[in-house]
């Protein structure tokens, strides 16, 4: 067969038309989700602004970040570990251990410089064990950190099964530690804590090899390593950067309630897992922002705050009108991405 | 001797055998016959997790076609609850006719249930874990309303039969868990659902363009859980006469996919085993049972859950046998690795 | 070029798989500046070969040496560090990042670690530019074709500084205008001293680049020689191992008779059917037992054309008739209910199930088409499935084997059988001999003859243009997403006739 | 800076006590009757009500705490999930001018002015009872005594003080001996199972102390049906005194209840409005509550509320 001759009319020829014709416009669809999530949530706000005394007060928003600080430190680290396509069901025991541990030692009079490090360490290792179980021996992301769920609230139970308050002085004064935003609206720095990770997390993302790794080997991580991608390498960051998440989210929590306890956190991996995806972060990897994770962070915050505001509903009702409220959500998002699409 | 070996259920076998073998040591009577059928231990442990398997053999086929079904948990709190509701307002709550109608209304209800996940997830599309959560959420709290959030007792033979009677010798909950278990075989391996389960776990694009119907079947897993589920609500409620909205099936649904993957099913969808999931069900009661048996202290008790689970997967990681017992073969002689300068 | 030093010398090669010894021994050299064309049928090795040089698996025996340096590769990633650079088979790039990413991921420019997005836009876009695409590089690459997913797989890959470039069947889904393009810069990085191996069934090109060239069958080494020592009979005979007689005969009969039974009914036709923004508004008819081929230039829009036509994408504008009723065709299903069959030419994602075996595969659409109620008996399956891998030659002829585990071309015979015991009144099929060796073609094009001559219509689409040629009745030309002429085929329509109409866009 | 005084504004328009009441969870019936007994006693005293129900979290109960003082209500109230880490929501609240009352379970902040007042019963008290009336019932006797423990929650307040309790009394007699625990998680049905193992793994069990009602009453099938008398061949011992936990007792098949009573709805209404009036409340109201032998149950099953 002859190639030359059938080549067309080169791009010089005829350049401004062959352009055209081979550019065919496709708008940028992967903020939808979060825009939409995003209109969602000011629609919820001001319903409740307009249905409760007291909503429209600034320190509904402001308290929103500091309640959810811990859910919004671990659910970054999550959505990292989503974003490859893995899950991580140890965060909500890390943080159980990650109390108690604080509280145990703190007690037991070390240095609050020690203790910090050493358990935010601790939190890392415990995940980079789980990513290498993961990543050497094939095993399924869920089934390792589900032992490490074990694993981890085992020793903290085996710790402690007592809640231990703490007095120490460091974590009392920053748990105290009041910033004022305006009159009447203080939050604390456990809020700005989680704000900021979500900042690192998000520029971490966007703007360096490892972040940009963890969507290629979320899309198809066989590829990703026949690209030469260091896949081992980056789905162990991931994992150590989740536990390192969740032992950050336990020391917030050790400040915000002075305290620790072995069954602090108990539930959180799901909590963290449902606001990623709420934020329309795909759990089958390769594609989410942690800016949609806030957002889902933020959407089960507020339905929180919206049932505390209604004030009248038993457990039943309660449960039922999150799960309304959450399926009323998930659909009006489906349909204004699926329309926008 | 080798194929034995390489047969991924081998280990978790042989752990469950281990598990049995310490429970035959420690208990009173293993297996014996006594006021007409069998009794023991091991008669306990096959009862016990009659429900679990049950659960079990639904997650398998949703987790099959790629998705997951976290309302499990709820949907027995909801089954058992209309059951016992009904039973509890029945003039002779001895009559078979009325305990009949209970408990088909208790199914007919988890099946809406199973329909509206299934419809959820694949004909609004929404990802399943989230789709699901909506009803685990709602679902208890539906539960607790039509309990009043109390436990409602009932006092009927025929009921409690399904979980403490005995037909032929045998438990009666242990012989609907295998009519499941052989109902479920019979409907995936003697029909083409099997096969078409797994591929639209495999790829749901291209199942889509093979003609397969993905919708209706990934519905119709989803129904098929809800009434598994449903089912193992009855077993669960009659075993204790009566009907926990709170804390029937909690936390069941990890327990579930826990079974499924020890089984063999990978949770990314595709080929499933149920013979491993029923094994995974069994392994996880036996291991509830050997607990207790042999006196671990409670704050211990996940700490050995842990071992167990990480023997468990690591015993059914292909690389970790190779790297372990592997035979240690002499390589090339090249050992430089990488560039030349 | 003298005998340098060769740049890779790979001696006594072993690969096994369990059950299959997929390289025995394979010796290969690799000389700097020269193009080396690895030659076999489908099955033979030749990937795997790649495969085992850039580290993807360990072997089991013999050495490798680069530079004269014996080493051992890990990985992808360490391949790529010791100057291997490689376009696999399959595109093995993310489709859910840009464009721009897939060129650059691992090696994107950065400044203080932060990724500087715009020179790598930037740079992606001049990259794309030598290779004639103009491609918003910030779009993720899942909306492009696989085609231009090949291109932009060898666009990373020429842009790594390599000293050697490895290209597993890179023109398998190219159109002749991407291919030439594509040989220029080959020639380029060769005469700067890059050595490149390179792999396809396509004769022409093998004889057209490259210098010297090494054939396989069933995981041995043949021999190697200088590509003039051997004419391209030779060449076939030592990759079947036969005489290639048998071979010729089959082409003569794809070639003749392509008379078409006369009062043929339409069975489909489209009318001003169209979907905005992939394909423009069409007419076409098909007749029972007529073969009707798509020609076109890459993205010209054959396959989203080809795709209405099942269902696999609703159109928005126009009326589709089938058997002179009007329907719609909602999904694949119902198109299916009609006899249509599509294979897709994007057959690891949209064909194959990986995990399944070669006989699931293979009855997975007249299964979906019976229902799940109704399963095909095991033996009616074993029996269907021993037919076609003896008809299809499918190496290795195991139905129980994962299909995943085939090589590529044996997995494109498996979509094709998937097909065809569903017994189509219309068969569509996207680049069905893709990726497929010569005798396969051959006996593919024999396949396609044969059917129409049975009655039953095909749409055939592919990027070379004498397949079309060969086996159409009729040939609808496309250019810019729109069909710009239909051409009966008779004898005085030939390649350069088709070309001019893509190249003016004549209009009828 | 904090507010003034939280009445002005929270007191809603008609002038009606504003009361944010955080409920642990509803993980037992237990607590849905102490639920109940609060709203109905808040409505019966004419007090707005505002609840909210944390879901066993003391991250959601320290949360609603905080939207109570967002939305200004009078008086917050609420049983702590665990013992400590309170100090900072109860600061904020006094910040914020709002009294704070502690119902069925104390803190253990070491400045008590960040609450008023704590109403409820001591679960440590709850195990030393029935570990009295165990060694009140094996007086004189000297052969050992193999008693069983079911536990609540592993890590649960109550579970904690139940068995330390329990164990501190009988620690006095070495005939008396635990010999084997566990956690039946204040379920029936682990009740159930659990108790099937311990008689499977125990040769001879002679009293039986479950931390709750629901667990003993699963703990009784099981041994019914490994073909036992539950309350005559195994003595046993509840706490809560719910009323499936009562009929068991009347019917002889619970020996000994010690009550925990859930109805502290009155108590905590009346204490509301004397806090809001500044009135000086006690800082430790008892719930009455008293233990239940076979014939007091007789006794007092048809007047039981819950
Ligand atoms: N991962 C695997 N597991 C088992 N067998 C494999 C695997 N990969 C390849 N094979 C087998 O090895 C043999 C060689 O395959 P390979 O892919 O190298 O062929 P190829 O020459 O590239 O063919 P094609 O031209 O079709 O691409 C085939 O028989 C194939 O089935
Ligand atoms: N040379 C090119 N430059 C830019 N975009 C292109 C080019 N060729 C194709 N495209 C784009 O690729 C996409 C898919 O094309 P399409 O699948 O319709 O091609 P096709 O005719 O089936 O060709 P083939 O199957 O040979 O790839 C379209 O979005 C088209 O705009
Ligand atoms: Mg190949
Ligand atoms: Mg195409």
């Amino acid at each position: 067969m002859t190639t030359t001759d059938m080549t067309p009319v080169t791009k010089g020829g005829e350049g401004p038309e062959l352009n055209k014709r081979r550019r065919v416009y496709k708008p940028n669809t992967k903020y939808v989700p979060i825009l939409a999530t995003l209109f969602l949530l000011i629609v919820m706000y001001s319903s409740g602004v307009a249905n409760y005394r007291n909503f429209d007060d600034p320190s509904v928003i402001v308290n929103l970040f500091r309640d959810n600080a811990v859910l919004l430190v671990v659910a970054v680290g999550m959505t990292f570990v989503i974003l490859t396509g893995g899950i991580d069901l140890s965060v909500g025991a890390v943080i159980s251990l990650t109390t108690i541990l604080t509280a145990t030692l703190l007690k037991a009079d070390w240095p609050p410089l020690v203790v910090l490090p050493a358990v935010l360490l601790l939190g890392a290792l415990i995940g980079a064990g789980q990513g290498a179980v993961i990543h050497f021996f094939k095993v399924e992301p869920f089934i390792a950190t589900l032992a490490g769920l074990f694993l981890a609230r085992g020793a903290a139970l085996t710790i402690n099964d007592e809640s231990v308050p703490i007095r120490d002085d460091m974590w009392r004064e920053i748990s105290d530690y009041r910033i004022v935003l305006a009159d009447g609206v203080v939050t604390k720095p456990i809020a700005i804590i989680a704000v900021l990770a979500v900042l690192v997390a998000a520029a971490v993302l966007a703007w360096t090899r490892f972040g940009r790794n963890v969507y290629a080997i979320g899309g198809n991580s066989d590829s990703a390593l026949l690209m030469g991608l260091p896949v081992g390498r980056t789905k162990i960051a991931v994992y150590t950067l989740s536990g390192f998440c969740a032992a950050l989210g336990g020391v917030l929590f050790s400040i915000n309630s002075t305290s620790g306890w072995a069954l602090q956190g108990n539930g959180m991996e799901l909590d963290a897992i449902a606001a990623c995806v709420i934020g329309g972060v795909l759990l089958t990897g390769g594609s989410g922002f942690v800016w949609g994770t806030l957002l889902g962070v933020l959407v089960t915050g507020l339905i929180r705050t919206i049932i505390n505001f209604q004030g009248d509903l038993n457990a039943a009702w309660s449960r039922i009108i999150i799960g309304v409220l959450l399926f009323a959500f998930i659909v009006m998002q489906r349909l204004v991405t699926r329309k926008a699409k | 001797m080798t194929t034995i070996f390489k047969n991924r259920l081998f280990w978790p076998a042989l752990i469950l055998v281990v598990m049995l073998g310490i429970n035959a040591f420690t208990s009173n009577q293993f297996i014996t016959i006594k006021d007409g059928h069998l009794f023991g231990s091991l008669i306990d442990i096959l009862r016990g997790s009659a429900p679990l398997i049950l659960v079990a053999l639904g997650m398998t086929l949703v987790i099959a076609t790629g998705g997951i079904d976290l309302s499990v948990g709820s949907v027995m709190a909801i089954s058992g609850a209309v059951a016992c509701l009904l039973i509890s307002d029945l003039d002779n709550q001895n009559s078979l006719s009325g305990v009949f109608i209970a408990i088909g209304a208790a199914i007919l209800v988890s099946l809406a249930a199973g329909l509206w996940n299934g419809t959820l997830v694949a004909v609004v599309g929404i990802q399943p874990i989230i789709a699901t959560l909506i009803l685990m959420v709602a679902g208890r709290g539906l539960a607790q309303l039509f309990t009043e959030g109390q436990i409602i007792n009932v006092q009927s033979g025929p009921y409690s039969a399904l979980a403490s009677g005995f037909f032929l010798t045998l438990p009666i909950a242990l012989l609907i868990a295998a009519a499941a278990v052989g109902l479920t075989v019979l409907l995936t391996r003697r029909t083409a659902l099997g096969l078409l389960l797994e591929s639209v776990g495999g790829s749901p694009t291209a199942s889509r363009l093979a003609g397969i119907g993905a919708r209706r079947i990934t519905i119709m897993t989803y129904v098929v859980a809800g009434a598994f589920a449903g089912l193992a609500g009855l077993i669960a409620s009659a075993d204790i006469k009566s009907a926990d909205s709170i804390s029937a099936g909690n936390l069941i649904e990890l327990d579930a996919i826990l079974a499924v993957v020890i089984g063999g099913t990978a949770l990314i969808g595709g080929r499933f085993s149920i013979i491993g999931t029923v094994l995974g069900a069994v392994i996880i009661q036996t291991l509830r049972v050997t607990v207790v048996a042999i006196g671990i202290p409670a704050e211990a008790n996940l700490l050995f859950k842990s071992v167990v689970v990480v023997a468990l997967c690591l015993s059914q990681s292909p690389e970790f046998r190779a790297k372990v017992f592997g035979r240690f073969k002499s390589r090339p002689a090249a050992e430089k690795v990488g560039v030349p300068a | 070029m003298g005998e340098q030093s060769p740049v890779l010398e790979m001696t006594g090669i072993r690969k096994v798989f369990p059950g299959v010894v997929a390289l025995d021994g394979v010796d290969f050299r690799l000389f700097p500046g020269e193009v080396h064309a690895l030659m076999g049928e489908n099955g033979a090795g030749k990937s795997t070969l790649i495969k085992t040089l850039t580290g993807v698996y360990e072997i089991d025996g013999g050495e490798i040496k680069l530079g004269g340096v014996p080493v051992r590769i890990s990985g992808p990633l360490q391949a790529q560090q010791a100057g291997v650079s490689t376009v696999y088979q399959e595109v093995n790039l993310c489709t859910n990042l840009s464009v721009a990413e897939n060129i650059f991921i691992g090696r994107e420019p950065r400044r203080f670690g932060k990724i500087q997005w715009g020179k790598m836009r930037r740079r992606a876009a001049e990259l794309l530019a030598r290779l004639d695409l103009d491609l918003d590089v910030s779009a993720p690459l899942s909306s492009y074709s696989l085609a231009i997913q090949q291109m932009v797989a060898i666009a990373r890959a020429i842009d790594i500084e390599a000293r050697v470039l490895i290209l597993d069947e890179p023109t398998s889904s190219l159109d002749t205008a991407e291919v030439a393009q594509l040989f220029r810069i080959m020639r380029r990085l060769k005469e700067s001293g890059v050595a490149i191996l390179f792999v396809s069934h396509f004769l022409d090109q093998i004889y057209e680049i490259s210098d010297r060239l090494t054939i396989l069958r069933n995981g041995q080494l043949i021999s190697e020689h200088r590509v003039e020592e051997l004419t391209q009979v030779q060449l076939v005979e030592k990759m079947i191992g036969k005489e290639l007689a048998a071979l010729e005969d089959l082409e003569d009969k794809a070639q003749s008779n392509r008379e078409r039974a006369a009062e043929a009914k339409p069975i489909l036709e489209a009318k001003g059917l169209g979907r905005t923004g992939a394909i423009a508004p069409y007419n076409l008819t098909i007749h029972q037992g007529e073969v009707v081929g798509l020609a076109g230039l890459l993205g010209s829009g054959r396959t989203e054309l080809a795709r209405l036509l099942f269902g696999a994408d609703k159109a928005d504008s126009g009326e589709l008739w089938v058997d002179g009723k009007k329907t719609t065709l909602r999904d694949p299903q119902a198109a299916m209910k009609h006899r249509i069959a599509f294979s897709s030419e994007n057959r690891r994602t949209e064909g194959i199930i990986g995990e399944l075996s070669v006989r699931e595969n293979i009855i997975l659409a007249l299964q979906a088409a019976r229902g799940w109620t109704r399963p095909i008996p095991r033996k009616k399956q074993d029996e269907i499935v021993d037919k076609y891998i003896k008809a299809l030659q499918i190496r290795p002829a195991d139905p129980e084997r994962p299909v995943r585990n085939l090589s590529g071309g044996n997995q494109q015979k498996v979509l094709l059988a998937r097909w065809l015991i569903t017994e189509p009144r219309l068969l569509i099929i996207d680049e069905p001999t893709r990726g497929i060796d010569v005798g396969a073609k051959a006996e593919i094009q024999r396949l396609v003859a044969e059917l129409s001559d049975g009655g039953m219509a095909v749409l055939f689409v592919s990027a070379e243009l004498e397949e079309v040629l060969r086996l159409s009745h009729k040939i609808a030309v496309l250019r810019d997403r729109r069909l710009v002429e239909e051409l009966e085929n008779t004898a005085d329509v030939d390649a350069d006739r088709i070309m001019q109409t893509i190249a003016s866009g004549a209009t009828s | 800076g904090g507010s003034d005084s939280g009445g002005e504004n929270g007191g809603g328009d008609d002038g009606k006590i504003v009361l944010g009441f955080s409920q642990v969870g509803a993980e037992s019936g237990w607590r849905t009757a102490n639920t109940e007994s609060i709203k109905a006693s808040a409505a019966a005293a004419g007090i707005e009500l505002k609840f909210s129900d944390a879901q066993g979290k003391q991250e959601n109960q320290i949360s609603d705490i905080r939207g109570f003082i967002t939305q200004k209500v009078d008086v917050i109230a609420f049983s702590p999930v665990v013992t400590s880490g309170w100090d900072a929501v109860l600061k904020e609240a006094k910040d914020a001018g709002i009294p704070v009352i502690l119902t069925d379970r104390a803190v253990d902040s070491t400045d008590t002015s960040l609450y008023e007042s704590f109403i409820g019963s001591d679960f440590k008290v709850e195990g030393e009872k029935a570990g009295d009336w165990l060694v009140k019932e094996y007086e004189g006797k000297t052969g050992e005594v193999a008693i069983v423990e079911l536990q609540g929650t592993t890590g649960s307040a109550p579970a904690i003080d139940r068995q330390t309790g329990f164990a501190e009394k009988i620690k006095a007699n070495p005939n008396l001996k635990i010999v084997k625990t566990q956690t039946g998680d204040f379920k029936r049905a682990d009740g159930k199972t659990v108790m099937e193992t311990f008689l499977q793994s125990v040769p001879k069990i002679d009293v039986l102390y479950a931390h709750n009602d629901d667990m003993g009453l699963g703990a009784i099938e099981a041994i019914k049906a490994a073909g036992k008398k539950p309350g005559q061949d195994i003595k046993i011992i509840t706490v809560d005194a719910v009323k499936d936990g009562m009929t068991a007792l009347a019917a002889g098949e619970i020996n000994f209840i010690v009550e925990c009573s859930p109805l502290l709805g009155d108590q905590l209404m009346e204490t509301v409005k004397k806090v809001k009036d500044k009135q000086p409340v006690e800082k430790r109201i008892l719930t009455k509550e008293g233990t239940f032998t076979q014939e007091e149950a007789k006794a007092a099953l048809p007047t039981r509320k819950y």
